[in-house]
Protein backbone atom coordinates (compact mmCIF):
# COMPACT_ATOMS: atom_id res chain seq x y z
CA UNK A 1 0.00 0.00 0.00
CA UNK A 2 0.91 3.87 -0.73
CA UNK A 3 -0.02 6.13 2.36
CA UNK A 4 0.93 9.81 2.45
CA UNK A 5 2.70 11.48 4.78
CA UNK A 6 2.14 14.73 6.56
CA UNK A 7 4.84 17.05 8.20
CA UNK A 8 4.42 19.71 10.08
CA UNK A 9 5.79 22.71 12.09
CA UNK A 10 9.36 21.89 13.42
CA UNK A 11 8.97 18.22 11.79
CA UNK A 12 8.52 19.73 8.42
CA UNK A 13 11.46 21.70 9.06
CA UNK A 14 13.42 19.25 9.80
CA UNK A 15 12.28 16.08 7.48
CA UNK A 16 12.95 19.15 4.85
CA UNK A 17 9.49 17.79 3.17
CA UNK A 18 5.64 18.70 4.14
CA UNK A 19 4.66 15.87 2.40
CA UNK A 20 5.92 12.42 1.16
CA UNK A 21 4.50 9.27 0.21
CA UNK A 22 5.82 6.11 1.12
CA UNK A 23 4.94 2.25 0.41
CA UNK A 24 4.29 0.04 3.26
CA UNK A 25 3.52 -3.68 3.58
CA UNK A 26 -0.20 -4.12 3.93
CA UNK A 27 -1.58 -4.23 7.68
CA UNK A 28 0.72 -1.77 9.18
CA UNK A 29 0.06 0.11 12.14
CA UNK A 30 0.95 3.89 13.03
CA UNK A 31 3.69 3.17 15.05
CA UNK A 32 5.20 0.92 12.81
CA UNK A 33 5.08 3.51 9.97
CA UNK A 34 6.48 5.86 12.29
CA UNK A 35 9.44 3.52 12.45
CA UNK A 36 9.88 3.25 9.07
CA UNK A 37 9.58 7.46 8.60
CA UNK A 38 12.42 8.17 11.77
CA UNK A 39 14.71 5.72 9.45
CA UNK A 40 13.93 7.55 6.83
CA UNK A 41 13.94 10.93 8.71
CA UNK A 42 16.29 10.68 11.40
CA UNK A 43 16.19 13.97 11.91
CA UNK A 44 12.62 14.25 13.43
CA UNK A 45 13.87 11.84 16.20
CA UNK A 46 13.35 13.81 19.54
CA UNK A 47 12.68 16.77 17.74
CA UNK A 48 9.35 17.60 19.88
CA UNK A 49 8.54 16.22 23.37
CA UNK A 50 5.79 13.85 21.72
CA UNK A 51 4.12 13.31 18.46
CA UNK A 52 0.40 12.95 18.18
CA UNK A 53 -0.92 11.17 14.95
CA UNK A 54 -3.80 11.59 12.14
CA UNK A 55 -5.06 9.25 9.93
CA UNK A 56 -7.25 11.12 7.18
CA UNK A 57 -7.48 13.90 9.36
CA UNK A 58 -8.83 12.07 12.76
CA UNK A 59 -6.56 11.91 15.62
CA UNK A 60 -5.77 8.13 15.95
CA UNK A 61 -3.02 6.32 18.12
CA UNK A 62 -0.42 3.83 17.37
CA UNK A 63 -2.38 0.89 17.21
CA UNK A 64 -4.44 2.18 14.33
CA UNK A 65 -4.23 -0.13 10.80
CA UNK A 66 -3.43 1.92 7.84
CA UNK A 67 -4.83 1.44 4.44
CA UNK A 68 -3.99 1.86 1.16
CA UNK A 69 -4.40 5.78 0.12
CA UNK A 70 -4.72 6.63 3.65
CA UNK A 71 -3.30 9.95 4.73
CA UNK A 72 -1.06 9.53 7.73
CA UNK A 73 -0.28 13.18 10.06
CA UNK A 74 2.65 13.43 12.65
CA UNK A 75 1.03 16.31 14.69
CA UNK A 76 3.69 18.09 17.16
CA UNK A 77 2.31 20.04 20.26
CA UNK A 78 -0.03 22.46 19.04
CA UNK A 79 0.45 25.77 19.85
CA UNK A 80 -1.76 27.72 18.03
CA UNK A 81 -4.24 30.72 19.69
CA UNK B 1 -4.14 26.49 0.63
CA UNK B 2 -4.29 29.46 2.82
CA UNK B 3 -8.13 30.51 3.43
CA UNK B 4 -10.97 28.42 4.10
CA UNK B 5 -14.34 29.34 5.48
CA UNK B 6 -16.70 27.01 6.78
CA UNK B 7 -20.45 28.33 8.13
CA UNK B 8 -23.84 27.12 8.53
CA UNK B 9 -26.85 29.59 9.52
CA UNK B 10 -25.55 29.30 13.35
CA UNK B 11 -21.49 28.92 13.14
CA UNK B 12 -18.99 30.96 11.27
CA UNK B 13 -15.33 29.01 11.01
CA UNK B 14 -12.46 30.80 9.11
CA UNK B 15 -9.05 30.22 9.10
CA UNK B 16 -7.43 32.55 6.73
CA UNK B 17 -4.20 34.36 5.98
CA UNK B 18 -5.76 38.17 5.98
CA UNK B 19 -6.47 40.47 8.44
CA UNK B 20 -9.02 39.23 10.82
CA UNK B 21 -12.57 40.79 10.28
CA UNK B 22 -13.62 41.03 14.25
CA UNK B 23 -16.45 43.56 13.47
CA UNK B 24 -17.70 40.88 10.86
CA UNK B 25 -17.28 38.18 13.65
CA UNK B 26 -19.40 40.55 16.02
CA UNK B 27 -22.14 41.28 13.53
CA UNK B 28 -22.36 37.61 12.56
CA UNK B 29 -23.31 36.17 16.05
CA UNK B 30 -25.55 39.35 16.86
CA UNK B 31 -29.34 38.29 17.46
CA UNK B 32 -32.58 39.35 19.07
CA UNK B 33 -32.54 36.07 20.87
CA UNK B 34 -28.30 37.27 22.42
CA UNK B 35 -28.80 38.86 25.75
CA UNK B 36 -25.01 38.00 26.28
CA UNK B 37 -21.73 38.31 23.69
CA UNK B 38 -18.67 37.57 24.58
CA UNK B 39 -15.36 37.80 22.45
CA UNK B 40 -11.96 36.76 23.16
CA UNK B 41 -9.45 38.04 20.96
CA UNK B 42 -5.74 36.77 21.18
CA UNK B 43 -2.73 39.37 19.73
CA UNK B 44 0.60 39.03 19.66
CA UNK B 45 2.16 40.27 22.71
CA UNK B 46 5.90 41.72 22.86
CA UNK B 47 7.97 40.16 24.09
CA UNK B 48 11.84 40.04 25.27
CA UNK B 49 14.07 36.81 24.76
CA UNK B 50 16.72 36.20 27.78
CA UNK B 51 19.16 37.40 25.48
CA UNK B 52 17.09 40.96 24.61
CA UNK B 53 16.30 39.98 21.39
CA UNK B 54 13.12 41.41 20.46
CA UNK B 55 9.81 39.88 19.39
CA UNK B 56 8.50 40.64 15.76
CA UNK B 57 6.06 38.50 14.75
CA UNK B 58 4.23 34.89 15.11
CA UNK B 59 3.90 32.89 12.00
CA UNK B 60 1.19 30.83 12.39
CA UNK B 61 1.11 27.02 10.78
CA UNK B 62 -2.23 25.04 10.23
CA UNK B 63 -3.13 21.79 8.79
CA UNK B 64 -5.90 23.62 7.63
CA UNK B 65 -8.06 20.91 6.45
CA UNK B 66 -7.98 18.81 9.64
CA UNK B 67 -7.74 22.28 11.80
CA UNK B 68 -11.61 23.68 10.02
CA UNK B 69 -12.92 20.09 10.93
CA UNK B 70 -11.82 19.91 14.24
CA UNK B 71 -13.06 23.93 14.80
CA UNK B 72 -16.76 22.69 13.78
CA UNK B 73 -16.37 19.53 15.91
CA UNK B 74 -15.47 22.09 18.74
CA UNK B 75 -18.83 24.70 17.61
CA UNK B 76 -20.88 21.53 18.21
CA UNK B 77 -19.03 20.36 21.29
CA UNK B 78 -19.76 23.93 22.60
CA UNK B 79 -23.37 23.83 21.45
CA UNK B 80 -24.25 20.50 23.32
CA UNK B 81 -22.30 22.35 26.74
CA UNK B 82 -24.41 25.67 26.55
CA UNK B 83 -27.14 27.08 24.87
CA UNK B 84 -25.41 28.92 22.01
CA UNK B 85 -27.42 31.18 19.53
CA UNK B 86 -24.63 32.14 17.28
CA UNK B 87 -20.66 31.69 17.30
CA UNK B 88 -17.95 32.55 15.34
CA UNK B 89 -13.99 30.82 15.31
CA UNK B 90 -11.30 32.83 13.41
CA UNK B 91 -7.83 32.57 13.07
CA UNK B 92 -5.27 33.35 11.19
CA UNK B 93 -2.26 31.78 9.33
CA UNK B 94 0.54 33.64 8.46
CA UNK B 95 2.34 36.24 9.79
CA UNK B 96 0.60 38.07 12.39
CA UNK B 97 3.33 41.28 14.36
CA UNK B 98 2.72 42.02 17.85
CA UNK B 99 -0.03 43.91 18.47
CA UNK B 100 -2.17 42.01 15.82
CA UNK B 101 -5.21 39.78 16.66
CA UNK B 102 -4.98 35.88 15.78
CA UNK B 103 -7.75 34.42 17.01
CA UNK B 104 -11.46 35.86 17.59
CA UNK B 105 -13.93 33.49 19.29
CA UNK B 106 -17.64 35.27 19.64
CA UNK B 107 -19.95 33.42 21.26
CA UNK B 108 -23.92 34.90 21.70
CA UNK B 109 -26.28 33.09 24.45
CA UNK B 110 -29.60 34.13 25.80
CA UNK B 111 -27.33 34.93 29.26
CA UNK B 112 -23.93 36.29 29.93
CA UNK B 113 -22.52 33.40 32.39
CA UNK B 114 -23.05 31.15 29.51
CA UNK B 115 -21.34 33.42 26.86
CA UNK B 116 -18.32 33.52 29.08
CA UNK B 117 -18.00 29.68 29.64
CA UNK B 118 -18.43 29.28 26.35
CA UNK B 119 -16.22 31.51 24.97
CA UNK B 120 -13.34 30.07 27.77
CA UNK B 121 -13.87 26.72 27.12
CA UNK B 122 -13.50 27.15 23.04
CA UNK B 123 -10.07 29.19 23.48
CA UNK B 124 -8.85 26.82 25.83
CA UNK B 125 -10.25 23.51 23.99
CA UNK B 126 -8.73 25.08 20.70
CA UNK B 127 -5.20 25.88 22.04
CA UNK B 128 -4.79 22.36 23.16
CA UNK B 129 -6.80 20.37 20.11
CA UNK B 130 -6.70 21.88 16.83
CA UNK B 131 -3.76 21.49 14.53
CA UNK B 132 -2.01 25.25 14.42
CA UNK B 133 1.07 25.30 15.25
CA UNK B 134 3.41 29.21 15.70
CA UNK B 135 6.77 30.44 15.23
CA UNK B 136 8.09 33.19 17.14
CA UNK B 137 9.62 35.71 14.53
CA UNK B 138 12.35 38.00 16.41
CA UNK B 139 14.31 41.14 15.82
CA UNK B 140 17.11 38.93 14.40
CA UNK B 141 15.24 37.05 11.67
CA UNK B 142 15.37 33.91 13.46
CA UNK B 143 12.28 31.63 14.06
CA UNK B 144 11.67 29.38 17.05
CA UNK B 145 8.72 26.90 16.81
CA UNK B 146 6.55 26.62 20.32
CA UNK B 147 6.01 23.17 20.85
CA UNK B 148 4.98 22.94 24.41
CA UNK C 1 -26.56 65.54 30.32
CA UNK C 2 -27.23 62.39 28.07
CA UNK C 3 -23.42 62.40 27.44
CA UNK C 4 -20.40 61.45 29.32
CA UNK C 5 -17.39 60.75 28.91
CA UNK C 6 -14.17 59.66 31.51
CA UNK C 7 -10.98 58.56 30.29
CA UNK C 8 -7.47 58.31 30.84
CA UNK C 9 -4.66 56.93 29.26
CA UNK C 10 -5.82 52.86 30.52
CA UNK C 11 -9.51 53.11 30.95
CA UNK C 12 -12.15 54.45 29.05
CA UNK C 13 -15.56 54.67 30.74
CA UNK C 14 -18.46 56.21 28.50
CA UNK C 15 -22.07 56.53 29.31
CA UNK C 16 -23.61 57.93 26.19
CA UNK C 17 -27.22 58.20 24.46
CA UNK C 18 -25.68 57.57 21.23
CA UNK C 19 -25.33 53.66 19.62
CA UNK C 20 -22.21 52.23 21.78
CA UNK C 21 -19.07 52.39 19.16
CA UNK C 22 -17.62 48.56 20.22
CA UNK C 23 -15.14 48.90 17.71
CA UNK C 24 -13.66 52.24 19.18
CA UNK C 25 -13.55 50.01 22.75
CA UNK C 26 -11.91 47.41 21.03
CA UNK C 27 -9.44 50.06 18.93
CA UNK C 28 -8.75 51.84 22.43
CA UNK C 29 -7.70 48.51 24.46
CA UNK C 30 -5.44 47.01 22.01
CA UNK C 31 -1.50 47.17 22.59
CA UNK C 32 1.11 45.03 22.23
CA UNK C 33 1.27 43.98 25.60
CA UNK C 34 -2.24 42.76 25.11
CA UNK C 35 -1.88 38.95 24.48
CA UNK C 36 -5.64 38.55 25.21
CA UNK C 37 -8.54 40.75 24.85
CA UNK C 38 -12.16 39.96 26.13
CA UNK C 39 -14.86 41.57 25.42
CA UNK C 40 -18.51 41.33 26.56
CA UNK C 41 -21.48 42.44 24.52
CA UNK C 42 -25.18 42.99 26.51
CA UNK C 43 -27.74 43.38 24.18
CA UNK C 44 -31.86 43.60 24.48
CA UNK C 45 -33.00 40.14 24.22
CA UNK C 46 -36.60 39.32 22.54
CA UNK C 47 -39.16 38.57 25.14
CA UNK C 48 -42.72 37.91 25.76
CA UNK C 49 -44.52 38.85 28.33
CA UNK C 50 -46.60 36.09 29.94
CA UNK C 51 -49.75 37.65 28.01
CA UNK C 52 -48.03 37.06 25.03
CA UNK C 53 -46.98 40.91 24.31
CA UNK C 54 -43.27 41.52 22.99
CA UNK C 55 -40.56 43.52 24.24
CA UNK C 56 -39.96 46.25 21.76
CA UNK C 57 -37.12 47.70 23.82
CA UNK C 58 -35.36 48.74 26.98
CA UNK C 59 -34.81 52.24 28.15
CA UNK C 60 -32.13 52.81 29.82
CA UNK C 61 -32.00 55.80 33.23
CA UNK C 62 -28.41 56.82 35.39
CA UNK C 63 -27.72 58.77 37.96
CA UNK C 64 -25.19 60.24 35.25
CA UNK C 65 -22.63 61.90 37.64
CA UNK C 66 -22.09 58.85 40.42
CA UNK C 67 -22.92 55.95 37.54
CA UNK C 68 -19.92 57.68 35.85
CA UNK C 69 -18.13 57.61 39.51
CA UNK C 70 -18.40 54.10 40.16
CA UNK C 71 -17.50 52.93 36.97
CA UNK C 72 -14.23 54.61 37.19
CA UNK C 73 -13.98 52.94 40.43
CA UNK C 74 -15.07 49.48 39.30
CA UNK C 75 -12.32 50.00 36.82
CA UNK C 76 -9.71 50.88 39.62
CA UNK C 77 -11.02 48.31 41.50
CA UNK C 78 -10.59 45.62 38.83
CA UNK C 79 -7.01 46.73 38.01
CA UNK C 80 -5.87 46.21 41.78
CA UNK C 81 -7.30 42.44 41.24
CA UNK C 82 -5.87 41.31 38.18
CA UNK C 83 -2.97 42.91 35.44
CA UNK C 84 -4.87 45.04 33.06
CA UNK C 85 -3.08 46.22 30.18
CA UNK C 86 -6.32 48.89 29.32
CA UNK C 87 -9.93 48.32 30.07
CA UNK C 88 -13.22 50.30 28.24
CA UNK C 89 -16.77 49.95 29.86
CA UNK C 90 -19.51 51.68 27.37
CA UNK C 91 -22.93 51.63 28.50
CA UNK C 92 -26.17 53.39 26.96
CA UNK C 93 -28.72 55.38 28.16
CA UNK C 94 -32.10 55.79 26.39
CA UNK C 95 -34.08 53.32 24.36
CA UNK C 96 -31.86 50.56 23.64
CA UNK C 97 -34.24 48.33 20.54
CA UNK C 98 -33.86 44.30 20.41
CA UNK C 99 -30.77 43.34 19.16
CA UNK C 100 -28.70 46.26 19.96
CA UNK C 101 -25.87 46.88 22.70
CA UNK C 102 -26.99 48.54 25.95
CA UNK C 103 -23.45 47.81 27.18
CA UNK C 104 -19.89 46.47 26.30
CA UNK C 105 -16.65 46.00 28.50
CA UNK C 106 -13.55 45.35 27.09
CA UNK C 107 -10.13 44.45 29.08
CA UNK C 108 -6.87 43.74 27.79
CA UNK C 109 -4.24 41.67 29.51
CA UNK C 110 -1.13 40.20 29.04
CA UNK C 111 -2.86 36.81 29.63
CA UNK C 112 -6.43 35.35 28.67
CA UNK C 113 -7.43 34.13 32.20
CA UNK C 114 -7.12 37.63 33.57
CA UNK C 115 -8.84 39.42 30.75
CA UNK C 116 -11.49 36.66 31.16
CA UNK C 117 -11.71 37.09 35.23
CA UNK C 118 -11.39 41.17 34.69
CA UNK C 119 -14.71 41.28 32.13
CA UNK C 120 -16.83 38.71 34.20
CA UNK C 121 -16.29 40.89 37.53
CA UNK C 122 -16.75 44.00 35.92
CA UNK C 123 -19.75 43.13 34.35
CA UNK C 124 -21.10 41.36 37.14
CA UNK C 125 -20.31 43.97 39.40
CA UNK C 126 -21.59 46.80 37.30
CA UNK C 127 -25.13 45.27 37.07
CA UNK C 128 -25.50 45.28 41.15
CA UNK C 129 -23.35 48.57 42.11
CA UNK C 130 -23.58 51.36 39.29
CA UNK C 131 -26.79 53.29 39.78
CA UNK C 132 -28.27 52.70 36.40
CA UNK C 133 -31.87 51.02 35.42
CA UNK C 134 -33.97 50.01 32.77
CA UNK C 135 -37.78 50.10 31.65
CA UNK C 136 -39.12 47.02 29.54
CA UNK C 137 -40.60 49.15 26.97
CA UNK C 138 -43.46 46.47 25.58
CA UNK C 139 -45.58 46.82 22.61
CA UNK C 140 -48.77 48.32 23.80
CA UNK C 141 -46.41 51.29 25.08
CA UNK C 142 -46.51 50.06 28.43
CA UNK C 143 -43.36 50.68 30.32
CA UNK C 144 -42.30 48.39 33.44
CA UNK C 145 -39.26 49.43 35.40
CA UNK C 146 -36.84 46.57 36.33
CA UNK C 147 -36.30 46.74 40.24
CA UNK C 148 -35.40 43.33 41.11
CA UNK D 1 -30.82 73.37 56.30
CA UNK D 2 -31.35 72.74 53.04
CA UNK D 3 -30.50 69.82 50.61
CA UNK D 4 -31.43 68.66 46.97
CA UNK D 5 -33.55 65.51 46.77
CA UNK D 6 -32.63 63.05 43.94
CA UNK D 7 -35.92 60.71 42.69
CA UNK D 8 -34.98 57.91 39.62
CA UNK D 9 -36.58 55.42 37.62
CA UNK D 10 -40.16 54.14 39.46
CA UNK D 11 -39.46 56.66 42.61
CA UNK D 12 -39.58 59.29 40.18
CA UNK D 13 -42.69 58.09 38.75
CA UNK D 14 -43.90 57.67 41.87
CA UNK D 15 -42.56 61.16 42.83
CA UNK D 16 -43.74 62.81 40.14
CA UNK D 17 -40.42 64.35 40.34
CA UNK D 18 -37.01 63.91 39.88
CA UNK D 19 -35.44 66.42 41.79
CA UNK D 20 -36.94 68.66 44.77
CA UNK D 21 -35.44 70.91 47.43
CA UNK D 22 -36.26 70.41 51.49
CA UNK D 23 -35.91 72.60 54.30
CA UNK D 24 -34.43 70.08 57.30
CA UNK D 25 -33.64 70.87 60.89
CA UNK D 26 -29.84 70.94 61.23
CA UNK D 27 -28.44 67.67 62.02
CA UNK D 28 -31.06 64.88 61.11
CA UNK D 29 -29.84 62.10 59.58
CA UNK D 30 -30.62 60.11 56.28
CA UNK D 31 -33.43 57.99 57.72
CA UNK D 32 -34.95 61.00 59.58
CA UNK D 33 -35.07 62.95 56.29
CA UNK D 34 -36.46 59.69 54.19
CA UNK D 35 -39.12 59.87 56.79
CA UNK D 36 -40.06 63.34 55.93
CA UNK D 37 -40.06 62.35 52.58
CA UNK D 38 -42.50 59.52 52.70
CA UNK D 39 -44.80 61.92 54.33
CA UNK D 40 -43.91 64.40 51.66
CA UNK D 41 -44.59 61.65 48.81
CA UNK D 42 -46.55 58.58 50.18
CA UNK D 43 -46.41 57.25 46.59
CA UNK D 44 -43.00 56.09 46.66
CA UNK D 45 -43.72 53.88 49.49
CA UNK D 46 -43.60 50.12 49.18
CA UNK D 47 -43.39 51.19 45.36
CA UNK D 48 -39.66 49.13 45.20
CA UNK D 49 -38.37 45.94 47.33
CA UNK D 50 -35.93 47.98 48.65
CA UNK D 51 -33.85 51.58 48.49
CA UNK D 52 -29.90 52.38 49.31
CA UNK D 53 -29.05 55.83 49.88
CA UNK D 54 -26.34 57.84 48.06
CA UNK D 55 -25.27 61.24 49.62
CA UNK D 56 -23.26 63.63 47.62
CA UNK D 57 -22.96 60.60 44.56
CA UNK D 58 -21.50 58.15 47.40
CA UNK D 59 -23.25 55.12 49.04
CA UNK D 60 -24.69 56.18 52.54
CA UNK D 61 -26.35 54.21 55.26
CA UNK D 62 -29.70 55.35 57.10
CA UNK D 63 -27.39 57.29 60.17
CA UNK D 64 -25.42 59.44 58.11
CA UNK D 65 -25.59 63.14 59.30
CA UNK D 66 -26.46 65.48 56.69
CA UNK D 67 -25.46 68.95 56.16
CA UNK D 68 -26.60 72.03 54.25
CA UNK D 69 -26.33 71.40 50.42
CA UNK D 70 -26.30 67.72 50.15
CA UNK D 71 -27.16 66.11 47.53
CA UNK D 72 -29.61 62.80 48.87
CA UNK D 73 -30.32 60.30 46.25
CA UNK D 74 -33.13 57.29 46.81
CA UNK D 75 -31.71 54.38 44.75
CA UNK D 76 -33.77 51.42 43.53
CA UNK D 77 -32.28 48.20 43.07
CA UNK D 78 -30.20 49.07 39.84
CA UNK D 79 -30.90 47.34 36.67
CA UNK D 80 -27.93 48.11 34.65
CA UNK D 81 -26.16 46.09 32.01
Amino acid sequence: MTITVQFFALLRDRAGVGETKVSLPDGMTVEQAVDRLTAQFPAIVGAVSRIAFAVNREYADGQTILHDGDELALIPPVSGG
Amino acid sequence: MEHSVAYSQFDRIELTAADLDIAAALAFVASPLAGGIDLFVGTTRAEQAGDGRELVALDYEAYVEMAIDRLRRLAADARRQWPIVKLAILHRTGRVPVGEPSVAIAVACGHRAEAFAACRWLIDTLKADVPIWKKEIWADGEGTWVHR
